[in-house]
């Protein structure tokens, strides 16, 4: 039994249900706005699963169905559906955590006021998540990614009440809106370019060897137009997969409810620009055999990642609130994933993807759970000594940070990463990204290792932290179950790569090669001792002693805890440009613009007055003597109008008699 | 038969020129309901029963409380309700008026040929016969009356009613 | 002998004395006097009968002295106490206040009687009793009723007394409100009978479902909510507990009848309770299967003789009900017609349509019939009646002791 | 003179006696009774044409007359509705005073 694509729209179409069902249920039917959001999703969750075998069955095939959306003049704008591997195991690994991620917001937001309008806006973000993935044309996704959007930006801005989630979810969304500002001109460009967006269609899709050989042409820039629409289209990536420089706004979007931050700003929404660039590769590759061109599209993709990863990584190792570390992490994560991609193996990308997916997921509703726990305390300086308290949570919490680290062959994220090192080493171009990701690796166990140390050994540092205590089962349960796939999910990659040769059958298996494992399970073990030797050893007594890593490299740890300065530096440029164009702005209004409207209107009150004046002197005059006329005869006629009703009967009665007189005598003649 | 609708016709216009002459105006309403039965008393002479029950129960049992109710209601201080001729002006105007109603009217009967068709034995009408009516030929007008009914009913509370706003001490 | 027609053959017998000229007049100068007598002996005897009652009620012996003159030593259970209360009425001075209104204050007690008097003469007493056969007698009944109210507005009005006039006012709210209810209750029976006739209403109600049950329309939901309504309204007409605020004696001294003594006095009570037993015998007719038996092996005894048993079966339950209940305020009077009675005889209208509509409903179909009907009657009671009391806390006796 | 002439002398006087109140009285319940009292004269003609009329089977007289007492019920109810209210206004149901839009 299997889902064929003419019946994938379900997928997507029961959560915006649900979605509807949320936005028409009075504030307190929070319950039926959950039950339905859960339903829903655990329906689509099968659904997935179906579309899975089906997919499988024929892993090579790009299962397609289009159809035009209106028509406009001779061409026509035509979206579709997609079925094939990639779409079947984002789709599966998006309802499954966001069916996960529900049951934890059913605990986590109990006290809510507002619980109908999150389970109606998580819905909505599944949706269009989920239509994202099934979409077969670059306009439906760019729809979907801008719906995903409007959806985070909600949902960031969830307790809009405080002022830090109202301006993070503004900065969320604009700063996307930059990256999205590429994507649709690249977007377009395609367009014009090739006349249509459907990525397979036949062999005219974009995504096909005729339409990609199209694009191989130099420009005058001497880029090749596919490196150039490729490199717009990566834009877009790069504001959604909070890449450098872009990624500014991820960790302030950790100011929304944790689910959330599970949710979008961990496993699934960030993880749709990386799931952009695997699925267009095949133009992101186009300009590969190309030699005389200056730069290829995915060796900035591959630069950007290696940034973005060791960067991320840095910065986490000096955050103290125990979302942002995870968020930093995220980035770093997503930087690993644009790396694969763009040294030419998005499948390990992908496998990255899923694996983290799930991983990330756990850490991020652990910390929830925590967080939940300790009264909405996020410093993990002020925390501590939790491991007792809340034994589920700080076993799955330690799994997600093993599989984070890479701690080897039991967790999927030893698997996956492992799969990108192997392909960054092969990488002919340069090998500094490898370094990068090398040194990613050590301070990714380093800086996991920091913050389970400090939040859950020790002693407590506050009173939030001794006053915890382990949360529901309906926190608690999906906390299992992720960990549990964090840990049956290496065995999918292991010891053959059975998902990558399913993702993309051409590849050739590289799982022979075990010449990194060693190296790489020295580099986790060095991360781990590192971590456990600062932190875990002598576990931090007072919520105000200051980090160990200071006494070293003071400067550098204020840098880090700064996160580099980009936000200083984004508002010292772009925030001073942008005010400067302001003030010049304000200036030609209120001088020059605002001059020559009042000029005009000065000539306006002129004619105004003067047709006034003759207005009154010729019109007016007339108008009153008939208007006297007028008024005379009324008063003249009203004056019949004597109130008095005996008056009117009276005159009936005799005009009743005249009438009837008149009848007589006219009978009579 | 002749008799008894000349007795009957004394007693309506005599109770209610009576009615519309007296000064006391719970006497006017009570002269009016005689006349009222007394109207019923000739449509049972006429032969129309149900029409006259029908009269009977309206005017004698409904009509005349409202009027009365409303006379209660608005009375003066004085318990006699005394009612002056407050114009003889208007009451010479009135029954001039009238008259000439009347000369008018009286003309026309006397004059028209009415004496060629003398009936028949008292026509009856029975409720079925009635019933069967108003529910085939009638039955329109009959949902009209009673939308007409209902308005009046519901038009009368909101007139009458005593709006709380605009109460004043 | 036969017992079922005697009255008639006595009629016949004496009619038949007078010359043929006359035969028309005498037929009914006697069907006059025979209700006269009998109804007047009824009213007199009910008027014991009451007290008596109430008294068992009260746990008192009631009146029991009177007898008889020169036979002192007989004491006929106080049986004679109503002549010796007409002997002294009429005997009594006849107090007129000096700023009445004569007239009306002279008029109001006869017409009161006249009028309450006047539905008698469509009521069937028996299978071939009755005084005036009429097409619309129902409508009659209620058209001579109605100008009882005028009778009791002239009493209050003419007496010049606020507390006549207060009590008048409230008697005209309360008749006016309960005649909606009263009328509204009997329609349904007009609606299956198809008639207005009280002669074929009785007529309709006769036979035995089984030879047991018989087709009374009580025995029907929609008769039996239509009877409880008439019940009600036919309290509140005739001015009797707990429906007697018109004459509270707590408030308003004796209401209309303040200013009246003697025979006037008397006139008044006659009329209260000939309009009681003119309303119970119409209650009767329409409910009770008028002059019917309840079986068909009781059919042997006198028709009449069975419509003036369910008669005092009736009065007795009034009587009963006079003893037992508490007077209601007038705001809960009213309420109670206007929110309750009335919603529930407008739907119980609908309900006798239902059943007129589906007289051919047979075997499993009149189960579904019957459960329908009294659907259409409990629910609504039920929801009604809740809502008439929600936000009605028991009342607290501030003074008494508990 | 028949019969039906008589009935319709009979409806006339009624009719100018209604108006006669109609026009004379000032107290403004007389007035609305004075109307009554020519609606009655009128089913009084309704009434008198269907009995000496040719077809009295139709009944048209008497479902007039039936109609035409609940237009009048209808009517009264209304009419003294308004006086009262009036009088709450104003205190005083004389009709001449209520006169506040003449022209």
């Amino acid at each position: 039994m299997s889902l064929p694509v003419q019946h994938l729209w379900l997928i997507p179409a029961l959560p915006l249900a649900a979605a509807a069902v949320g936005a028409l249920t009075p504030r307190s039917g929070r319950t039926l706005a959950a039950g339905a959001a859960i339903a829903t999703m655990a329906g689509a969750f099968l659904l997935a699963c179906l579309a899975l075998g089906g997919a499988l069955d024929f892993p090579a095939a790009h299962q397609v169905l289009n159809f035009a959306w209106f028509d406009l003049g001779a061409t026509s704008l035509r979206l579709g559906l997609l079925l094939d591997p990639l779409t079947a195991f984002m789709c599966v690994m998006v309802t499954f955590v966001s069916l996960l991620i529900f049951i934890f917001s059913t605990g986590y937001m109990k006290a809510d006021a507002n619980a109908k309008q999150f389970f109606c806006f998580l819905s909505l973000f599944a949706a269009a998540m989920l239509g994202l993935i099934i979409a077969n044309s670059l306009l439906l996704l760019f729809v979907c990614w801008e719906l995903v959007g409007l959806a985070s930006y909600l949902l960031i801005g969830f307790w809009f009440h405080k002022p830090a989630a109202a301006a993070a979810a503004k900065k969320a969304f604009i700063t996307t809106r930059i990256g999205d500002l590429g994507f649709l001109l690249g977007l377009l460009w395609l367009q014009d370019a090739q006349g249509t967006l459907l990525f397979y269609d036949g062999g005219h899709g974009i995504l096909e060897s005729a339409a990609l050989a199209n694009l191989t042409h130099l420009l005058p820039c001497g880029l090749a137009a596919s490196t150039a629409i490729g490199l717009l289209i990566f834009c877009g990536a790069i504001g959604k997969s909070g890449q450098f420089p872009l990624h500014v706004w991820l960790p302030d979007a950790m100011e929304g409810p944790t689910p959330v931050s599970a949710l979008i700003h961990a496993a699934t929404m960030v993880a749709a620009g990386v799931f952009l660039i695997a699925r267009v590769y095949p133009l992101m590759a186009a300009d590969q055999l190309l030699a005389n061109v200056p730069v290829h599209a995915l060796t900035v993709v591959a630069f950007i990642g290696a940034i973005t990863a060791l960067m991320g990584a840095l910065i986490a190792v000096a955050q103290n609130d125990i979302k942002r570390i995870l968020a930093f992490s995220t980035v770093s994560q997503l930087g690993y994933m644009m790396l694969a991609i763009g040294v030419g193996s998005w499948v390990a990308a992908i496998f990255h993807l899923l694996t983290h997916a799930f991983f990330k997921a756990l850490l991020f509703l652990g910390a929830g759970s925590v967080i939940h726990a300790a009264h909405h305390e996020q410093d993990i300086r002020r925390l501590g000594g939790l491991r007792p308290k809340m034994k589920v949570t700080f076993a799955t919490f330690a799994i997600g940070m093993m599989a984070l680290s890479g701690v080897p062959f039991l967790f999927s994220g030893f698997w996956s990463k492992e799969a990108i090192l192997h392909a960054a080493h092969g990488w002919e171009v340069s090998s500094l990204p490898f370094y990068a990701a090398v040194l990613g690796v050590v301070l990714t166990a380093f800086y996991m290792t920091r913050l389970v140390a400090e939040v859950f050994y020790g002693a407590p540092r506050s009173d939030e932290a001794s006053h915890a205590h382990e949360n529901s089962p309906a926190m608690t349960v999906p906390l299992v179950i992720l960990a549990a796939c964090s840990i049956l999910f290496s065995l999918l990659a292991w010891p053959s790569p059975w998902l990558q040769h399913q993702l993309d059958p051409s590849a050739h298996s590289e799982s022979g090669d075990m010449s990194l494992v060693l190296p790489s399970i020295v580099l986790v073990a060095l991360g781990l001792g590192a971590g456990w030797a600062y932190y875990g050893r002598r576990p931090r007594t007072k919520a105000e002693s200051p980090d160990p890593l200071d006494r070293y490299a003071p400067g550098l740890m204020a840098a880090l805890a700064n996160r580099l300065g980009f936000d200083e530096l984004y508002a010292a440029t772009v925030g001073r440009l942008s005010s400067g164009f302001a003030t010049l702005a304000a200036f030609l209004e209120v001088f020059v613009w605002d001059g020559a409207v009042r000029f005009l209107a000065g000539l306006g009150e002129l004619s105004g007055l003067v047709s006034r004046e003759n207005d009154e002197a010729g019109f007016n005059a007339g108008f009153d003597a008939g208007s006297k006329t007028l008024r005379d005869t009324g008063v003249a006629y009203s004056k019949a109008q004597t109130g008095d009703a005996h008056g009117y009967l009276r005159t009936l009665a005799l005009g009743f008699v005249l009438l009837l007189i008149l009848v007589i005598l006219g009978g009579a003649r | 038969m002749i008799l008894a609708l000349i007795i009957i016709a004394l007693v309506i216009l005599g109770a209610s020129a009576a009615a519309m002459l007296s000064r006391n105006l719970i006497h006017s309403a009570l002269l009016l309901v005689v006349a009222w039965a007394g109207i019923a008393a000739f449509y049972l002479w006429a032969g129309a029963e149900f029409v006259a029950f029908a009269q009977a129960l309206i005017y004698v049992g409904a009509v005349s409380m409202i009027v009365l109710f409303a006379v209660l209601l608005t009375r003066q201080g004085a318990t006699a309700a005394p009612v002056e001729f407050d114009s003889w002006r208007r009451a010479v105007l009135g029954l001039m008026v009238a008259g000439g109603v009347m000369g008018v009217m009286f003309g026309a009967i006397m004059g028209s040929p009415l004496d060629g068709r003398i009936a028949s034995p008292t026509p009856t009408i029975t409720v079925k016969q009635l019933g069967l009516l108003l529910m085939g030929p009638y039955a329109p007008a009959l949902l009209i009356v009673g939308v007409l009914l209902t308005v009046a009913l519901l038009g009368a509370i909101v007139i009458a009613a005593v709006d709380k706003s605009e109460e004043t001490p | 002998m036969n017992l079922e027609t005697l009255p008639l053959q006595l009629r016949d017998a004496i009619v038949g004395l007078f010359p043929p000229a006359l035969q028309w007049s005498v037929h009914h100068v006697l069907s006059i006097t025979v209700i006269l007598t009998v109804f007047g002996l009824f009213f007199a005897f009910t008027t014991i009968a009451e007290r008596k009652l109430l008294a068992r009620v009260q746990n008192r012996l009631g009146p029991n002295r009177s007898g008889l003159p020169w036979f002192r030593q007989l004491k006929l259970w106080g049986l004679t106490q109503p002549f010796a209360d007409a002997i002294k009425a009429f005997t009594k001075e006849d107090v007129v206040p000096a700023a009445a209104d004569k007239v009306l204050h002279f008029l109001a007690p006869v017409l009161i009687v006249a009028f309450s008097l006047l539905g008698f003469a469509v009521l069937p007493f028996g299978r071939h009793l009755i005084p005036v056969e009429l097409d619309a007698a129902l409508l009659y009944f209620f058209a001579a009723g109605a100008a009882t109210e005028l009778a009791i507005f002239m009493a209050g009005w003419g007496s010049r007394n606020k507390y006549s006039l207060l009590a008048a006012m409230r008697a005209l709210a309360q008749l006016i409100s309960y005649e909606l209810p009263l009328l509204l209750s009997v329609v349904p029976v007009v609606m299956v009978c198809g008639t207005l006739s009280t002669k074929e209403i009785a007529l309709a109600q006769g036979g035995w479902t089984f030879g047991v049950l018989p087709h009374w329309h009580v025995f029907t939901p929609w008769g039996l909510a239509a009877f409880l309504i008439f019940l009600v309204a036919t309290l509140a007409e005739s001015n009797r507990s707990p429906f007697d605020l018109p004459e509270a004696e707590s408030e308003l001294i004796a209401g209309h009848l303040t200013e009246y003594s003697g025979f006037k006095y008397a006139l008044f009570f006659m009329a209260e309770y000939f309009g009681l037993t003119a309303l119970s015998g119409l209650g009767v007719t329409l409910f009770l299967g008028g002059w019917q038996a309840p079986c068909a092996f009781l059919e042997f005894i006198p028709s009449y003789l069975w419509f003036m048993l369910k008669l005092v079966g009736m009065i007795v339950f009034f009587i009963w009900v006079r003893g037992t209940l508490l007077r209601l305020r007038i705001d809960q009077l009213t309420r109670l017609s206007w929110k309750f009675l009335v919603p529930l005889a407008l739907l119980n209208l609908g309900n006798g349509a239902f059943w007129a509509l589906t007289t051919d409903w047979t075997g499993p179909l009149a189960l579904a019939r019957w459960a329908i009907s009294a659907a259409i009657v409990i629910v609504p009671f039920v929801l009604l009646g809740r809502q008439l009391t929600t936000g009605q806390t028991t009342r607290t006796y501030r003074y008494a002791p508990s | 003179m028949s019969p039906l002439q008589l009935c319709l002398i009979l409806s006339s006087l009624l009719f100018c006696v209604g108006l006669v109140g109609a026009l004379a009285r000032s107290n403004t319940i007389l007035v609305l009774l004075g109307i009554e009292l020519m609606l009655n004269a009128a089913n009084l003609n309704f009434i008198a044409f269907w009995r000496y009329g040719p077809h009295p089977a139709a009944g048209t007289g008497v479902i007039f007359v039936l109609f035409t007492i609940a237009v009048a019920a209808a009517e009264a109810a209304v009419g003294i509705a308004l006086v009262i209210a009036v009088h709450r206004h104003r205190k005083s149901v004389r009709l001449q005073e209520a006169a506040s839009l003449k022209g």
